[in-house]
């Protein structure tokens, strides 16, 4: 038996550590550091209908233990990633999750239809929940009544399971995800980046071009966890958790508070590494807390 | 091999006010192929989160050493200038696409200013063992930030300029553009992007002209999509760690 | 002229640095380490009209960058404040901002009421914002029409300037400080903490007694830095910028987003003399970066 | 005197299992006025945040310096552990109330358990001073992790348990409770909560009981609030770091 084992609807993980959207490119820059055959699953950067240019620059900013980024969405588009980049994850013997977004509801069904029809994409990830565009974005994730029609209209089109993607950034992460739930979302990914700033101390502006940004690091986790734990004990669906992961230990924390799985974002660009390191680590930082299995820790920590 | 390692400080030291030379030595040395690429590095202090990037000002692979020559602007580089020797620091690297040392050319203008003059030194090092003829116009803010004149002066003509006119000519540095010749092969330039602007408009048109660009950097190998810029007359931008730092001036919008 | 003086509704400061209420106790421990004439204001912990014993250990938790507590409002009630401790803070020159909190809306005016009729008091401070509370506390301050009625009824009792302590815990921020504004509040002070958990790896259940805690320290400095922003630009209310605060550049930031003066919390516990180190430094740092004075910035910065 | 200083660290080696004496010099060491009082070391690392506590286990204020024992639990110790000699760390302290030692007092009994221990060198040694017998009951998980057995051996009779067996007496201290002579003039303990409970029980109704108690902690000097324990039939509670934390046991609730 594999010890390190999870399944979540429509992934089969050997691991339970995954890459973030967006800290991971389209796989090809990690895939020539290591073998990506070692991962739980794949992700891709967020997908939308059309190619997008993305935000004007500076779109990073250090913070404390964290970062902003205001990258906003820059990808090729629907129909480049399909006929040029989907093809790269067929190499790989792992679960690809497909994240993509949209500025309204048709855009996001459109989307998910066609990628869901991919025979390499495993399950979709609706981000709902991206800060940094205009349209779209983090306007869908806050209200729970477009959260639900949202993901139903979604769900619809999918012949895949649809995972939502929740933003921190609302009064009551519960009663959102509580309506991706009712709309029938497989499972939930929490959290994306909470919303902040940096200024520019010469111009006296701030120091992203857009003015604000998703804020992502270590410096998040604390927030992150409270959030998977409070959804935990209030949803019955399986959770990815997400937000500051740099070390095994984080990973524990994460499925301790329910989570079935985490992404690891930020760190991927402190040490290229983390991943496979985090993987090496599990089994003998799972002997010394006497952890039999993940699966059972998460199913402890949910009952 | 490893993209990350650890380098071993061999050097670190003040050689103009604010700007330090570090020395260091590792086996990433031996995957550097040109002048230009650049190295990410964590600097360990609580004060600072992400990497820094640092264009390579020379090296060489018989030691396994490189050189990189930088300025405390904030943070980081006030962090680093407190490592001592023998200690060692996590890099990340040979990063990007440099400059192309083309043997076919006879004679070459290296415009950098300020903290943008390190890269240039190991590209006229480059064309000076093929034979090139290089002028080296340089911008200093002032006397006192002024660094490596005597090395670049070993490798072909150098025009300097500082701001306040304490050190060589005073003035920005297009104000010797119409005092140039006009013969050259290529044009190459790092340095602030107001003058990578003047660059680009006083000598594209006339030369192959190729500008580093800087961008604030998290990842620095291609997967952030943070440090872009646009291409000329083209939808996708590109990305400076990974497209470049090195563009034809014609390719990018500044 | 004093180029750190500032001035705000009932609050005559020197320079723009108080410390945070919570992190500072009741004055008494800082007052034996430095000269507290040297602050820009003074602040008491927050005030309940009964004791409150608050909530059982272990409270406080280390994060990245950061700490959570959920002390709980522990206090010794309106009384024995008013008889016991207020006088400690006659023996300085300094204004004093008294941080209130309650659990129903009475609670909030009598305290009010009574405070302010303090002669050493200078303006009160709506604690709206606690996160650690099973009543009132936070979930008076994620609701615009509870904040309106609540900062109407507390200002028609109060004869000082009434300061609200709002909450980033929300999913839009201005709503909150317009209904505030709208309700009469003579100035905003945010944030609060965020309301984040740690896991305890060997019981496999939260860190904190509590469950979650609220997280404070450099981690939250972006997320406070937009919120201020944000209200900068949406309301004319004077701000006192919070969260995060460490460095003379911290402090300059908060001015540079909007705020008139600052608070710093956390910071004390890993320097106590870190309020009147900054306020040492101020001034070359202001000449470093071309600042005039302190109250010019601020009014660029909303301008 | 400012209550915070740089500390220069004289030693930091390990003594036994993920055990390290670490000695400190510095100024503060004369402001310390009882054993059983702490430090609030601000460990210089990317990993760690706020300070970490630890106990006095002796000093010797006629050299300026002091000693602390310390285990390695957690990401803080292990990276004080990592410290070189000569390198110098952020110190507030001393802080909290210790223990008081009665120059009355003809007999006493010291409890300790695992990295409770400390703090019970300094008092012994304070009561053989003032000719005080000294008896010590000190529990250890295993032979591996036992220390300072010499140590306190000078300073009067010592009675040692470990978990295991492996050496000295086999239990957990309590086990020794009914053997023990009944004629103390005070019982003084430090240790795991469990193992203060016990004491509490055991002895404070018939001795003066003194118990040295650990939260965890955020400020150290009263501000916070982060570290309280209940009073018995008071409804304040009593900070650890600043009323204590060395508690008379009927006066706190464990
Ligand atoms: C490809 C490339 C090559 C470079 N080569 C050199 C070199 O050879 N010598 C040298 O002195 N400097 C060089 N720089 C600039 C150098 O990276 C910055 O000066 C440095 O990161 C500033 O860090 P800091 O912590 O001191 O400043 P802070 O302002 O405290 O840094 C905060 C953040 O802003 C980023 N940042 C700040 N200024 C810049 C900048 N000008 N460019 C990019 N990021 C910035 C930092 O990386 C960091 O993430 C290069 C930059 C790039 C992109
Ligand atoms: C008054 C006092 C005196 C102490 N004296 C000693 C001593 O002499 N020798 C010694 O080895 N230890 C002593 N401790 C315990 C010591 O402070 C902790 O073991 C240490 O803080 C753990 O830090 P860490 O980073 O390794 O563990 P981590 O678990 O990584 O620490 C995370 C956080 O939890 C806190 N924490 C974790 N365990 C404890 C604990 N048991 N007590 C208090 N806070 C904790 C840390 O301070 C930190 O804030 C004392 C504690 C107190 C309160
Ligand atoms: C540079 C960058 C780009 C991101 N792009 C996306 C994206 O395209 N889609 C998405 O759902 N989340 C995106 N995110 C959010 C991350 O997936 C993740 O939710 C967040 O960073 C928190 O995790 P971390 O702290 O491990 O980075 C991005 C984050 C960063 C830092
Ligand atoms: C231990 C602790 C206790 C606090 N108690 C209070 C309080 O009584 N009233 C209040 O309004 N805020 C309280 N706060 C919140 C702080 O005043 C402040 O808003 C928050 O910590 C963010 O600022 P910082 O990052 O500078 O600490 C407390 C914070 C901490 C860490
Ligand atoms: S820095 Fe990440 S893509 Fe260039
Ligand atoms: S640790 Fe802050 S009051 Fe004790």
């Amino acid at each position: 038996m594999n010890r390190l084992a999870v399944e979540l609807p429509g992934l089969k993980m050997k691991n339970p550590i995954m890459p973030a959207s967006g800290c991971f490119g389209m796989g090809k820059e990690f895939g020539e550091l290591y073998d990506l055959n070692q991962l739980g699953a794949l992700i891709t950067k967020a997908i939308t209908l059309e190619p997008r240019f993305g935000n004007p620059t500076p779109r990073v900013a250090e913070t404390p233990q964290g970062m902003l980024n205001a990258i906003g969405l820059q990808n090729k588009g629907l129909d480049t990633v399909c006929a040029e980049e989907l093809s790269y994850y067929e190499s790989f013997d792992v679960p690809l999750l497909a994240n993509i977004a949209g500025s309204t509801k048709e855009e996001y069904e459109i989307v998910a239809q066609i990628l869901s029809k991919q025979s390499v994409v495993s399950a979709l990830e609706l981000n709902i929940s991206c800060p940094n565009v205009k349209e779209g974005g983090i306007t869908f994730g806050t209200d729970s009544d477009i959260v639900f029609d949202l993901v139903q209209s979604v769900k619809k089109v999918s012949t895949v399971p649809v995972y939502v993607k929740l933003s921190p950034n609302v009064t009551d992460i519960v009663e959102i995800a509580k309506a991706a739930e009712a709309g029938g979302a497989d499972g939930l990914t929490l959290i994306n980046t909470l919303l902040g700033m940096r200024m520019n101390l010469k111009t006296r502006k701030p120091l992203l071009a857009n003015g604000t940004g998703g804020l992502s690091g270590p410096a998040v986790l604390p927030v992150a966890l409270r959030c998977v734990y409070q959804v935990a004990h209030a949803t019955s669906l399986p959770i990815i958790g997400i937000g500051g992961i740099s070390t095994v230990d984080d990973v524990l924390e994460f499925l301790m508070a329910g989570a079935s799985a985490v992404q690891i974002g930020t760190a991927n660009f402190v040490d290229p590494y983390v991943c496979p390191i985090i993987i090496d680590q599990l089994e003998t930082r799972m002997d010394e807390l006497n952890i039999s299995s993940l699966e059972q820790l998460t199913k402890e920590a949910r009952s | 091999m490893s993209l990350q390692c650890l380098a071993k400080i061999i050097e670190n030291q003040e050689i103009a006010k604010d700007i330090f030379q570090l020395i260091l030595e590792g086996d990433f040395v031996e995957k550097i192929e040109q002048p230009g690429q650049f190295v990410h590095l964590l600097i360990p202090s609580q004060k600072t989160f992400l990497r820094r990037p640092f264009s390579l000002a020379s090296y060489h692979q018989d030691k396994n050493q490189c050189t990189i020559l930088y300025k405390i602007l904030g943070t980081g580089t006030k962090e680093l200038a407190q490592l001592k020797k023998g200690t060692s620091i996590s890099l990340l690297g040979p990063l990007g696409n440099g400059f192309f040392v083309n043997p076919l050319y006879e004679k070459v203008l290296l415009i950098g200013g300020g903290i943008g003059i390190p890269p240039l030194y190991e590209l006229g090092k480059e064309f000076q063992k093929k034979g090139t003829e290089v002028t080296f116009l340089l911008g200093y803010r002032n006397q006192e930030e002024v660094f490596y004149q005597e090395e670049f002066a070993k490798l072909g003509t150098v025009i300097t300029y500082t701001e306040d006119g304490s050190f060589g000519h005073q003035g920005r540095i297009d104000a010797a553009f119409p005092t140039l010749e006009k013969d050259w092969n290529a044009v190459y330039s790092c340095g602030p992007t107001p003058m990578l602007k003047a660059v680009k408009e006083n000598f594209s048109n006339q030369y192959p002209t190729y500008l580093s660009l800087e961008e604030r950097m998290a990842c620095g190998f291609g997967v952030c999509y943070g440090c872009v810029v646009a291409q000329t007359k083209k939808k996708t931008p590109l990305k400076v760690c990974q497209d470049g730092p090195v563009f034809l001036a014609t390719e990018v919008e500044l």
